[in-house]
């Protein structure tokens, strides 16, 4: 009876908590054996940023957290394509190879998942 | 096909655009809390995709004075219908 | 149908938690069962007992209790949220040698797989946050 | 010593608390007898429409503390001109009579305070 | 010169509350003073003394109580604010029967007439929130 | 003349813009937290408005990995530099 659950990021980094809240849900549910995706949206784009090293600001690296989500096997990784280049950014920036999605190709993902959790 | 819900007001373009760049023909919306303000007449264009059917929760609505603004295109519920749409649909996606 | 209600607001700041009260009674009102409430984030404060908001405004901890024990529901708040959020019971009081908790009674402190669990067996799962 | 200060209200009621919270900051700031203007941005022009009733959602009547700043001597209140028409509204819909900016009075009204806090 | 700041947001949540406590600290290596910090909205988290957060982040009402003890700060949490959230002093938690008490030492319930003095005493007053 | 502090991220599009509506000539902003990332190129643009000083706060574009990619048009400085800039100005207004 599994079903796949997928994460919707729409926050960028530090900024507010969600970006970890929502890492920490696909952890769990990673755990749980259910299938995962994550989703990176608008300013959620630069969760992936290379080089980020938030030590002075007192907070953990989320980059090095993201980064070791494939070693829990969750490698279904979706980024908005619109999103990327709207910030004007490439996925050599990024710390992780994802799929990039067209604008056409964001509402299958959601049609595709049984249940949708966004932050 | 899922029910997306939307709270935020008509400022945060940002959120409505995701989700209306999420949803598949046969979705629903429903504007509840702040986001019920998009069903103005002076914004409710925005929300234009082929056949979308918008809801307002009327708690939301009635409680911020616009329930005799609402455009026509926007078709009023309660709560008890916000639960039903839940059913209705296979699941459901919040924007917030 | 089985819904889970996943809430992330605190009270009192946003109307989210708020929303959320409303639509858990009119899913009760209309037959459907509720498997799980599960606090996140800034939702963990709605299990603040603390909470003395004046008599004339909405009393949330409160109204979730009463919710609670007419219908059975189970309360989860996520025991890493509400920890660094000042949220403990009397366990996570003693673990981190505070002299008070502040937990109320009808919740509980657990963990995020009580999420994960929910999705798997709810029908449906929304999401109140903002 | 006196300060005159600017109240920017920038969030539409109900959805958050952060306009009752700036209300209780203007009300606070005119009983210590200090000037005290509020300026309506975007969504915050909705705290001022007519025929609010928030009873259903557990919540007070903004609009009706609004409408009783007069008599606490707080009758400084703008309106962005924009705002308004971008939602569809004009001064009838509103509450209160206000003054209307249009947007190249915006900012003198920020340089003329002597302090600004926002909400 | 004399600087006053305005927290509006909870730890942890939002970086605002860290920004104002790494700017307080900057004002003073400066050589400034502040005149008061005022935690208002959900920011009245900031003096909640049962965050316990991992010992790797940052324990935010620790970090103001230091701050505070080595420059006599005076942190003023709004009293209406804070007593509607869930952060009370002893004689709040009398006043609503409640069995504790979670203030921070070294925070003071007080009202909003603390802010206004703030603005009219203080050269600057900056607000973090969000 | 004031200090602006902006610390919302892109898609935030009317925080920004209601800073910029609010600024005088002679203002200065800086961006903070997630404003930061209106410094990056593909942004800088939409704060263009005459002679306006625009800084970055240091500790929050090396959190964030942004140091390297910041627009020419953009003035790195630090807490230290922050405080300076609220006392050069005659009051401050945060944008959040």
């Amino acid at each position: 009876m599994s079903k796949s659950v997928l994460i919707v990021n729409r926050k960028a980094p530090y900024g507010s908590s969600a970006p970890r809240e929502a890492l920490d849900v696909a952890l769990t549910c990673g755990v749980f054996e259910q299938p995962v995706s994550l989703l990176f949206l608008g300013d959620a784009v630069f969760q992936l940023l290379k080089a980020q090293q938030p030590d002075a600001i007192g907070q953990k690296n989320l980059a090095s957290n993201l980064s070791a989500l494939p070693m829990y096997d969750i490698d279904q990784l979706f980024v908005c394509a619109e999103s990327l280049a709207n910030n004007g950014l490439d996925p050599d920036d990024l710390i992780l190879p994802v799929t990039l999605l067209e604008k056409d190709s964001v509402a299958p993902l959601f049609a595709n998942h049984d249940v949708v959790l966004t932050f | 096909m899922a029910l997306h819900t939307l709270n935020r007001a008509p400022a945060d373009s940002s959120c409505l655009q995701d989700c209306l760049n999420a949803m598949t023909p046969g979705d629903e919306l429903i504007l509840i809390e702040d986001g019920v303000y998009h069903a103005l007449p002076a914004h409710i264009g925005k929300l234009e995709k082929d056949n979308l059917k918008i809801w307002v929760l009327s708690e939301d609505a009635h409680a911020r004075g616009i329930s005799a603004r609402l455009a026509k295109a926007a078709i009023v519920t309660d709560s008890a219908g916000f639960v039903g749409l839940c059913c209705s649909q296979d699941k459901v996606v919040s924007w917030f | 149908m089985i819904f889970s209600i996943v809430i992330q607001s605190a009270p009192y700041s946003r109307q989210a938690a708020e929303s959320a009260l409303r639509f858990a009674q009119a899913l009760l009102d209309a037959g459907h069962s509720i498997h799980r409430v599960f606090f996140y984030a800034d939702g963990v404060q709605c299990g603040n007992n603390l909470a003395s908001p004046p008599q004339d405004e909405i009393n949330l901890p409160q109204h979730w209790q009463q919710l609670a024990s007419e219908h059975q529901l189970d309360l989860v708040v996520c025991i890493a949220a509400a920890v660094k959020r000042g949220v403990l019971d009397q366990n996570e009081a003693g673990r981190y040698e505070k002299s008070g908790h502040n937990l109320a009674d009808g919740f509980e402190l657990s963990g995020l797989g009580q999420l994960a669990e929910a999705t798997l067996v709810s029908d449906r799962v929304i999401t109140f946050g903002g």
